[in-house]
C-alpha cells in the first residue's frame, strides 16, 4: 500500500524540488509583507476612503490567494476537491456578507 | 477491544458495544432509535397542538405551554427527528452502495451521533427546568432575547451541540463518497441516494456554520450581556433573521434531497427499470443545492427589505421549481413502460409524487413576493411545509426504512401492516394539512394558541385535528409492526426486493466488514448489471486478503457527555461554573486521550474470513 | 502494515497523503476549512452590519492604533512562513528541524496572542470599551475573539502534537496530523488578513 | 397594469375560480374576499398563480394516473423485463422549458405588484393632482396597537379609522419585539420591527366596513390575542370623526356623579399608563373613544362583566403576559364599577364601528383635513424624507 523504499536518487530529486518550492514561498512571503506595508501605509496616509478601501480589500484578497495557493499548496496536484470546497465556501461567504452589509438597513 | 462477529451477547455487553461502536451500521441503528424516539415526541407535541386547536377559544392548554409545544415540535421534528432518521439511512446504506468497507472517519461518525444525542437530550431537559423555549423554532430576536427563564438558553446550546454533530456527520459522508468508492464506482455510477446524500452533506457543511454563529450570538446576548440583537444598544434584530435563514433554507433541502434519493432508488427497483435521465437527476440535485443558497430571504418578504431585494429573491426562488420539476418528470418516466410492483415502499413513493408536487407548487406561490404578504406566517405556510416535509421527507424516511429494513436487520416488516400504516397516515395527513391552506387564506395566522369563534375557522380546524389522529393511529401500527417483526425475527435473503444496487449483493444484515473482497463495479446499478450480464453476483476486485478495521472507542460518548455537562454550567453560571469546568475537562481529556494513543485498529485475517464461507448472497 | 505506519524515517514524498487515513484527513480537513469560511463570513457580516452602532461608546477611529496591529500582523504572517518551513522539513523527512520550526511558530503564535490580550486589556481599561459597551463592541470582541480562540486552539494543537511525537519521530501515522495542523495555522492567517483589513484598516479609514 | 391582468383573467376564465375561492371565510377577515386595493391586487396574483399551479398539478397527475394504471404489473408478467431506457433529451428539454415559461408568466406580475405595493408616492386623483397623504404612525406593542395620525393631532389604540377609497399610509415601528400588521381583507402584512427601521405600507378599503386585523408574528403568549380593527367609513364620516376626536382633551367632566368619581379614580390609578385625548404613545392603550370599541382589548366581547374582570384581574388570565398586570392599583368592587361608568362615557363621536357597517355614505374630498397649512405640511414631509435618507446613507 505504501511505497517506503524510495531510492536515494529519487529522494535527492524531491529535496531539490522542495527547495525550489521553498524559494517561491519565501518570495510569496516577501510579497505578503510588502502588501501589508502598502495597505497599512494607505490607511495611515490621508487618502480618500473611496480609493483606499477597494485597494486594501484587493490587497487582502491577493494575500489570501497567496496563502491558499503557495502556503497551503492549493497549486499542487491532488487539490481539486479542496479548491471546489474552498470556492464554494467563498461563494456562500460572499452572499452572506453581501446580505448582511446591504439588506439590514441603517 | 476488538469486535469480531456478533456472538450472542448479554445485555451489558450489547450496551457497551453500542456505546463504543464505530461501525456505521450500528451507528445507523443508534440514529434510528434516537430519531424515532424524537419523532414520537414531536408527534405527541403535534397531537397536543391539534387538540388545543380542535375548537375555538379552547382552554385545553395555556398560552405559554402552547408556545413551548409549538417551538419544541418544530425544533424536535427538524433537528432531532428528520435529520437523524436521514442519517440513519445514510449510515446504513451509503457505504454499502459505494462498496466501501467503512466510512472515512468511523470515530468522527460515532462522535457525530453522540453529539446529536446529547444535544437533543439537553434541549429536552428544559421541560423539567422551568420551561422549554417558547419563541418558535426560528427564535426571532428580540423575542428570544427577552424570553424569560432558561428555555431559549437550552435551545441555543442544545442546538449548538447537536449542530456540531451534524457538521461532523456531514464531513464524514463527503469524504467517504470521495475517497472510499470501490473500484469502478465512478461518480456517474453512484446510486442517486448516495449522490443526494453527498450533496446534502455539502449543504450541511456550508449552511450549518451560519447557524453556529447565529446561536453563538444568541448565547452571548442572553448569557454574557452581548448587544447583537438589543436595539437599545445599537443591535440589529434582522441579523438573526438573515443568519437563521441562510442556514434555514438550505436546511430544508438538506432534508428533502436524501428523501429524493430514497425515491430514486425505490422507483427504479419496483418498476424494474433504470432511472430515467440519470445524469439530469444528478445535475438537478446539484442545481437545487446551488440555488438553495441564494433564496433565503423568501422567508423575509414581509420584513421590509424593500421591493428590489424582494423581487430578486422571489425570482431566484421560483427558479428552483425547474430542477425539481425535472426530478418529478424523470420519476414519472422511470415508471413509464415499467413493470410496477405495488410493494409498500413503492406505495409510499407513489403517494409522494402528488403530495410533494402540491407542497412544491404552494412553495412557488409563496415565492411570489407580493402574494406572500398574504400567505406569510399564516396557516398557508404551515400547510406548504407540512406537504413538503411530511409528504416528502417523512414519506421518504418511512419508504426508505421499510425498503432497507431487511438490509439493516435481516428481517422483513409485515407488508399488510405496512399498507395499513400507509393508508392511515396518508389519509390523515391530507385531512390534517389540506384544509390548512384555506385556514391560512381565511385569515388564520400561524403560532396561534387560540382562534376565535364566529370567524369561520371552526370546521377546518376540527377536520385538521381529526386527521392528526389518523396519523397517530398509523404511526402506532408501524410501531406495532416493528415490534412484532423483530420478535419473530424471520430472516430474509440478501436481496428480497430483487433490487439493483450494490448493497443488495451482500447478506442481510451485512457482516461487520461489509465486503469480504472489494467489489468490482461494472456499471450503473451494479447488481442489476451482474444479474443481466453475469451470474447475479458481484465480482470481487481483489483477491481475498486481510481486512483492516477500526477499534471501538468510548471517547465519542465521553466527549459528548462532557459537553452536555458543561452546557449546564454555561446556562446557570454562578456556582454552576464548576459543572462547566468539569464538563470541559472531560471533553478535553477525551480528546487528549484519543490523540495521545496510537490507535491503528486491527486486522481480520484472511484465514478467518475463509472460514466464514461464501460472503456473497445469503 | 500497521507497524509500517508507526515506523519513522524513509517516508514518501507526500507522507501526509500516503495512506488512505491520511488522504481522508487531508480532504476532510480542507472541507472543514470550507465550512469555517462561512463561519467567519457570518461573523464578518455581523461585524460590518454593526460597525457603526457605537451608541455612547468609543468608535473604531477612537480606538484602533495601527502600530500594534501592524506588529501583530507581521508576527502572524511570519509564523505562517515558519510553519511552511516546518512542512518543508517534514517532506524532507527531517523530524528535528520540523520540530524546531514548529517551535518557532508556536513562539510567534504566543507572542501574537499576548499582544492581542494586551490590546483587549488596553481597550477595556483605557477606553472603557468592554464587551457590553455597545453593539459595535460586542461584534468587535466576538469577531476578533473568535479568531483569537482559533489561534489559541491552534497553539494547543501544535504543542500537543510536538510533545506527543517528540519520542516517536515522524511516521505515516502522524505526518497527516502535522500537515493538517499547519493547514489550520495558515487558515488562521487567512482570516487575520481580512481582520486587519476589514476591522482595523477600514475601521480607521471609514 | 390592470388591463394586462384582466386579459389574462379572461383567457383563463378566472372569474369562475375567484367565485369559488371567495366563498371561503368571513368577509371581514378572509384574504379570499378582498375589500381593499392591496388585497385585491394580491388576490389577482394569487388567482394567477393558482391557475398556473393547478395546470402543473393536472399535467403531473394525468401522466401519473396513466402510468400507474397502464404499467402496473399484470398477472403472469412477474418476470417481464422492460426496456431500460436511459433518458430522452427531447423530453427533458420539454420539461425544462415549459416550467421556465410558466414561471416567467408568474414572475413578471410578481415583480410588478411587489413594486406597486411598495409605492408610497401620493395617489393622483381624477384631476391629475396629487392627493394629500394621510400618514399614520403605527406602533405595535405586546399585545396591542397604537396609532397616531400625523398632523391631525389624533391618537387611537386598537382601532384605526380610515376613509374609504383613499390610500392611507402607515409608518410602522415596534416598541418591543417584532409584530406583524395584517388586515387580510384589506392588505397583506408587514412586520413592525423594533427601532431603527420604519416600514411603510398603504392600506385602502373600497367598501365601508369593520375589518379584522391580526398580529402575524409570534410575539409572546398573547400573540393570538393581539387583534385590532380597521374601521373604514365614508370620507364625510371620517371628516366628522376627525373633528370630534380633535375636540377631546381628556378633561371633559362626565355628567353622572358615579362617573365623576370614576374619572377621579381613573386619573389616580390609570393615567400613568393610559391616556384620554391625543397623547404620545404610552404604556397602555389610548382610551379616547373607548366606549365605542367593537371589542375589549382587541378580542373580548364588549360586556360589563368582561370589562369588570379585565380591570379587576388586570387581564391576567384573559391575555396571558399582558403588560397591565404590572399595574400597581388595588381597587374595591365599587370603585371598579365607578371607573367602568366613567369609561363608558368615553364616546366623543357619533362615528363608531357601527357607522362602518350601517352608516350613511357621506362624500367628501377630505380637503377640510388639510387646511391652508398644506404647504407647511409638504415641507415637513420633505424634511422627514431627508431625515430618512440621511439615516439610510449612514
Ligand atoms: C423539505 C422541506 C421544504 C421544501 C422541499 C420546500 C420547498 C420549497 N419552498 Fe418551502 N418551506 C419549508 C420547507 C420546505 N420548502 C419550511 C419548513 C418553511 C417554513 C419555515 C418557517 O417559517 O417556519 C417553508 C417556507 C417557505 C417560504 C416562506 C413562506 C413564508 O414564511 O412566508 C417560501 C417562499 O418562497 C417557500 C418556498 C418554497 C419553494 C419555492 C420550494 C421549492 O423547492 C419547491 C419546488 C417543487 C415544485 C415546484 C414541485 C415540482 C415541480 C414541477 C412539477 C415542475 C413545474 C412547476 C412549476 C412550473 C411551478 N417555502
Ligand atoms: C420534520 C418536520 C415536521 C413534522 C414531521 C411535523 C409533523 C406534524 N406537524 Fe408540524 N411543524 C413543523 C415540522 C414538522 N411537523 C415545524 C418546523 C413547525 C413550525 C414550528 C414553529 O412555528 O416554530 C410545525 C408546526 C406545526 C403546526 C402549527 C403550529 C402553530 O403554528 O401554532 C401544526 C398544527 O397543526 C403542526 C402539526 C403537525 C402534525 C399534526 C404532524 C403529524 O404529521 C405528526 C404525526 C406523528 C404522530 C402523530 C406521532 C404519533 C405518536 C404518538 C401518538 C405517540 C405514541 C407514543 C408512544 C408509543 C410512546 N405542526
Ligand atoms: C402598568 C400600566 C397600566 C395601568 C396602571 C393600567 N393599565 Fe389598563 N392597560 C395597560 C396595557 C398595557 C393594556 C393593553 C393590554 C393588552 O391588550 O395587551 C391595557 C388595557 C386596558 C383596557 C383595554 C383597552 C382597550 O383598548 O380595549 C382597559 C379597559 C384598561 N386597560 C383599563 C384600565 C384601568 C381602568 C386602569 C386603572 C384602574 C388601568 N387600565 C391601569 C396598562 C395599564
Ligand atoms: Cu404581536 Cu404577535
Ligand atoms: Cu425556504
Amino acid at each position: 500500500m505504501v511505497n517506503t523504499n524510495s531510492s536515494n536518487q529519487k529522494k535527492h530529486f524531491y529535496k531539490k524540488k522542495h527547495r525550489d518550492q521553498m524559494k517561491h514561498q519565501v518570495l510569496t512571503f516577501a510579497m505578503m509583507i510588502a502588501f501589508t506595508i502598502i495597505a497599512f501605509g494607505l490607511a495611515m496616509a490621508d487618502v480618500s476612503p473611496m480609493f483606499t478601501v477597494p485597494i486594501i480589500l484587493i490587497l487582502a484578497a491577493v494575500q489570501v490567494l497567496f496563502q491558499l495557493y503557495y502556503f497551503m499548496h492549493m497549486n499542487e496536484e491532488g487539490h481539486q476537491w479542496p479548491s471546489v470546497m474552498i470556492y464554494s465556501g467563498i461563494f456562500a461567504a460572499f452572499l452572506t456578507i453581501l446580505a448582511l452589509t446591504t439588506i439590514v438597513w441603517w | 477491544m476488538s469486535t469480531t462477529a456478533n456472538q450472542k451477547a448479554g445485555f451489558g455487553s450489547t450496551l457497551w458495544e453500542y456505546l463504543t461502536t464505530v461501525d456505521h451500521k450500528k451507528i445507523a441503528i443508534l440514529y434510528l432509535i434516537g430519531g424515532l424516539f424524537f419523532f414520537l415526541l414531536g408527534g405527541l407535541q403535534a397531537m397536543l397542538i391539534r387538540i388545543q386547536l380542535i375548537s375555538p377559544d379552547n382552554e385545553f392548554i395555556s398560552a405559554q405551554f402552547y408556545n413551548e409545544l409549538m417551538t419544541m415540535h418544530g425544533t424536535t421534528m427538524i433537528f432531532l427527528a428528520a435529520m437523524p432518521l436521514l442519517f440513519a439511512l445514510m449510515n446504513a446504506v451509503l457505504p454499502l452502495q459505494i462498496g466501501a468497507r467503512d466510512v472515512a472517519f468511523p470515530f468522527v461518525n460515532a462522535l457525530g451521533f453522540w453529539l446529536f444525542f446529547f444535544g437533543g437530550i439537553f434541549l429536552n431537559v428544559s421541560w423539567f427546568a422551568g420551561g422549554a423555549p417558547d419563541v418558535g423554532w426560528t427564535a426571532y430576536a428580540p423575542l428570544s432575547i427577552f424570553s424569560e427563564g432558561h428555555g431559549v438558553d437550552y435551545y441555543a446550546i442544545g442546538l449548538q451541540i447537536s449542530g456540531f454533530g451534524t457538521l461532523m456527520a456531514g464531513i464524514n459522508f463527503i469524504v467517504t463518497v470521495i475517497n472510499m468508492r470501490a473500484p469502478g464506482m465512478s461518480f456517474m455510477r453512484m446510486p442517486l441516494f448516495t449522490w443526494t446524500s453527498f450533496i446534502a452533506s455539502v449543504l450541511i457543511l456550508f449552511a450549518f456554520p451560519a447557524l453556529t454563529v447565529g446561536l453563538f450570538l444568541l448565547t452571548f446576548d442572553r448569557l454574557f450581556g452581548g448587544n447583537f440583537f438589543d436595539p437599545e444598544m445599537g443591535g440589529n434584530v434582522i441579523i438573526w433573521e438573515h443568519l437563521f435563514w441562510i442556514f434555514g433554507h438550505p436546511e430544508v433541502y438538506i432534508l428533502i434531497l436524501p428523501a429524493f434519493g430514497v425515491f430514486s432508488e425505490i422507483i427504479p427497483t419496483f418498476s424494474k427499470k433504470r432511472l430515467f435521465g440519470y445524469s439530469s437527476m444528478v445535475f438537478a440535485t446539484v442545481l437545487i443545492a446551488f440555488l438553495g443558497f441564494m433564496v433565503w430571504a423568501h422567508h423575509m418578504f414581509t420584513v421590509g427589505l424593500g421591493p428590489i431585494a424582494n423581487s430578486i429573491f422571489a425570482v431566484a426562488t421560483m427558479a428552483i421549481a425547474v430542477p425539481t420539476g425535472i426530478k418529478i418528470f424523470n420519476w414519472l418516466f422511470t415508471m413509464w413502460g415499467g413493470n410496477i410492483r405495488l410493494t409498500s415502499p413503492m406505495v409510499f413513493a407513489l403517494a409522494f409524487i402528488p403530495t410533494f408536487t402540491i407542497g412544491g407548487i404552494t412553495g412557488v406561490m409563496l415565492a411570489s413576493a407580493a402574494a406572500d404578504f398574504q400567505y406569510h406566517d399564516s396557516y398557508f405556510v404551515v400547510a406548504h411545509f407540512h406537504y413538503v416535509i411530511v409528504g416528502g421527507v417523512v414519506l421518504g424516511i418511512f419508504a426508505g426504512l421499510i425498503y432497507w429494513w431487511p438490509k439493516m436487520f435481516g428481517t422483513m416488516l409485515n407488508e399488510k401492516l405496512n399498507h395499513w400504516f400507509f393508508w392511515l397516515f396518508f389519509i390523515g395527513f391530507n385531512l390534517t394539512f389540506f384544509v390548512q391552506h384555506f385556514l391560512g387564506l381565511m385569515g388564520m395566522p400561524r403560532r396561534y394558541w387560540k382562534f376565535l369563534p364566529d370567524q369561520g375557522l371552526d370546521l377546518f380546524n376540527l377536520i385538521s385535528t381529526i386527521g392528526a389522529f389518523f396519523m397517530a393511529a398509523g404511526t402506532i401500527v408501524f410501531l406495532y409492526n416493528v415490534i412484532v417483526t423483530q420478535l419473530k425475527g424471520e430472516k430474509v435473503s440478501g436481496d428480497p426486493w430483487d433490487a439493483r444496487t450494490l448493497e443488495w449483493g451482500i447478506p442481510s444484515p451485512p457482516p461487520f466488514y461489509n465486503f469480504k473482497q472489494e467489489p468490482l463495479v461494472r456499471g450503473l446499478d451494479p447488481l442489476w448489471v451482474e444479474k443481466r450480464q453475469g451470474n447475479g453476483k458481484i465480482q470481487p476486485a481483489e483477491p481475498l486478503g486481510d481486512i483492516h478495521m477500526p477499534n471501538n472507542s468510548f471517547a465519542p460518548f465521553m466527549l459528548s457527555l462532557g459537553l452536555f455537562i458543561a452546557a449546564f454550567g454555561v446556562v446557570y453560571q454562578g456556582s454552576m461554573w464548576v459543572l462547566a469546568a468539569i464538563g470541559f475537562a472531560i471533553t478535553a481529556g477525551s480528546m487528549l486521550y484519543r490523540s495521545m494513543k496510537d490507535d491503528l485498529g486491527y486486522h481480520i485475517h484472511k484465514e478467518d474470513l475463509e472460514k466464514e464461507g461464501d460472503g456473497s448472497n445469503g | 502494515m500497521a507497524d509500517d505506519m508507526l515506523k519513522s524515517g524513509n517516508l514518501p514524498e507526500n507522507p501526509e497523503r500516503a495512506t488512505l487515513e491520511g488522504r481522508n484527513k487531508f480532504l476532510g480537513f480542507w472541507f472543514f476549512l470550507g465550512g469555517e469560511t462561512v463561519l467567519f463570513a457570518s461573523l464578518f457580516g455581523t461585524y460590518l452590519a454593526l460597525r457603526n452602532s457605537t451608541v455612547d461608546g468609543p468608535s473604531s477611529q477612537e480606538l484602533f492604533g495601527l502600530g500594534l496591529v501592524f506588529l501583530m500582523t507581521v508576527i502572524l504572517l511570519t509564523s505562517s512562513l515558519t510553519s511552511v518551513y516546518a512542512m518543508y522539513h517534514m517532506k524532507n523527512n527531517d523530524f528535528k528541524k520540523m520540530q524546531l520550526w514548529l517551535g518557532i511558530t508556536v513562539v510567534l503564535g504566543l507572542a501574537f496572542l499576548g499582544l492581542e490580550i494586551y490590546e483587549f486589556v488596553h481597550y477595556v481599561h483605557d477606553y472603557e470599551f468592554g464587551y457590553t459597551t455597545s453593539a459595535f463592541s460586542t461584534a468587535f470582541y466576538t469577531l476578533v475573539g473568535f479568531h483569537g480562540a482559533h489561534v489559541a486552539f491552534g497553539l494547543a494543537w501544535i504543542i500537543s502534537l510536538m510533545v506527543r511525537n517528540a519520542k516517536r519521530g515522524l511516521n505515516l501515522y502522524n505526518a497527516p496530523k502535522f500537515y493538517v495542523a499547519s493547514l489550520y495555522w495558515h487558515f488562521i492567517d487567512v482570516v487575520w488578513v481580512f481582520i486587519f483589513t476589514v476591522v482595523y484598516l477600514m475601521g480607521v479609514v471609514l | 397594469m390592470k388591463g394586462w391582468m384582466s386579459r389574462i383573467k379572461a383567457v383563463f376564465a378566472l372569474s369562475v375560480l375567484a367565485l369559488i375561492l371567495s366563498g371561503c371565510g368571513e368577509p371581514f377577515l378572509s384574504a379570499l374576499q378582498p375589500r381593499g386595493e392591496g388585497a385585491a391586487m394580491i388576490m389577482e396574483l394569487m388567482i394567477l398563480s393558482t391557475v398556473i399551479m393547478l395546470f402543473v398539478f393536472l399535467v403531473v397527475m394525468i401522466i401519473y394516473v396513466f402510468v400507474v394504471f397502464k404499467f402496473r404489473q399484470k398477472k403472469g408478467q412477474e418476470d417481464h423485463i422492460p426496456k431500460q431506457t436511459e433518458g430522452s433529451h427531447a423530453l427533458e428539454t420539454l420539461w425544462t422549458v415549459i416550467p421556465i415559461i410558466l414561471l416567467l408568466i408568474l414572475a413578471v406580475p410578481t415583480v410588478q405588484y411587489t413594486f406597486a405595493l411598495a409605492d408610497m408616492n401620493p395617489e393622483v386623483n381624477e384631476e391629475g393632482e396629487e392627493n394629500e397623504q394621510i400618514w399614520i404612525d403605527v406602533t405595535g406593542k405586546q399585545y396591542w396597537w397604537h396609532f397616531e395620525y400625523e398632523g391631525l393631532d389624533i391618537t387611537t389604540s386598537q382601532e384605526i379609522y380610515i376613509p374609504t377609497d383613499r390610500r392611507v399610509y402607515l409608518s410602522m415601528i415596534s416598541d418591543d419585539v417584532i409584530h406583524s400588521f395584517w388586515v387580510p381583507s384589506v392588505q397583506g402584512k408587514m412586520d413592525v420591527n423594533p427601532t431603527g427601521n420604519q416600514n411603510e405600507m398603504f392600506i385602502q378599503a373600497e367598501e365601508e366596513g369593520l375589518y379584522w386585523g391580526k398580529c402575524a408574528e409570534l410575539c409572546g403568549p398573547s400573540h393570538s390575542l393581539m387583534d385590532f380593527k380597521v374601521v373604514a367609513v365614508s370620507p364625510g364620516e371620517f371628516e366628522q370623526w376627525v373633528e370630534d376626536m380633535q375636540g377631546v382633551t381628556g378633561e371633559e367632566v362626565p355628567e353622572s356623579d358615579t362617573a365623576q368619581d370614576g374619572q377621579e379614580l381613573f386619573s389616580d390609578n390609570c393615567l400613568a399608563c393610559h391616556a384620554v385625548g391625543s397623547s404620545p404613545n404610552k404604556v397602555g392603550p389610548n382610551l379616547t373613544s373607548f366606549a365605542d370599541r367593537d371589542k375589549l382589548a382587541g378580542v373580548f366581547d364588549f360586556t360589563e362583566e368582561n370589562l369588570y374582570e379585565w380591570i379587576d384581574t388586570k387581564g391576567e388570565n384573559m391575555k396571558p403576559g399582558n403588560m397591565m398586570v404590572d399595574a400597581p392599583y388595588d381597587l374595591e368592587e365599587e370603585e371598579i364599577y365607578q371607573i367602568i361608568e366613567y369609561l363608558m362615557t368615553l364616546s366623543p363621536s357619533e362615528i363608531t364601528p357601527e357607522s362602518a357597517e350601517n352608516g350613511v355614505y357621506q362624500d367628501s374630498d377630505l380637503s377640510n383635513l388639510f387646511p391652508e397649512e398644506e404647504e407647511e405640511d409638504d415641507e415637513e414631509q420633505e424634511d422627514e424624507n431627508d431625515e430618512v435618507e440621511d439615516e439610510e446613507e449612514e
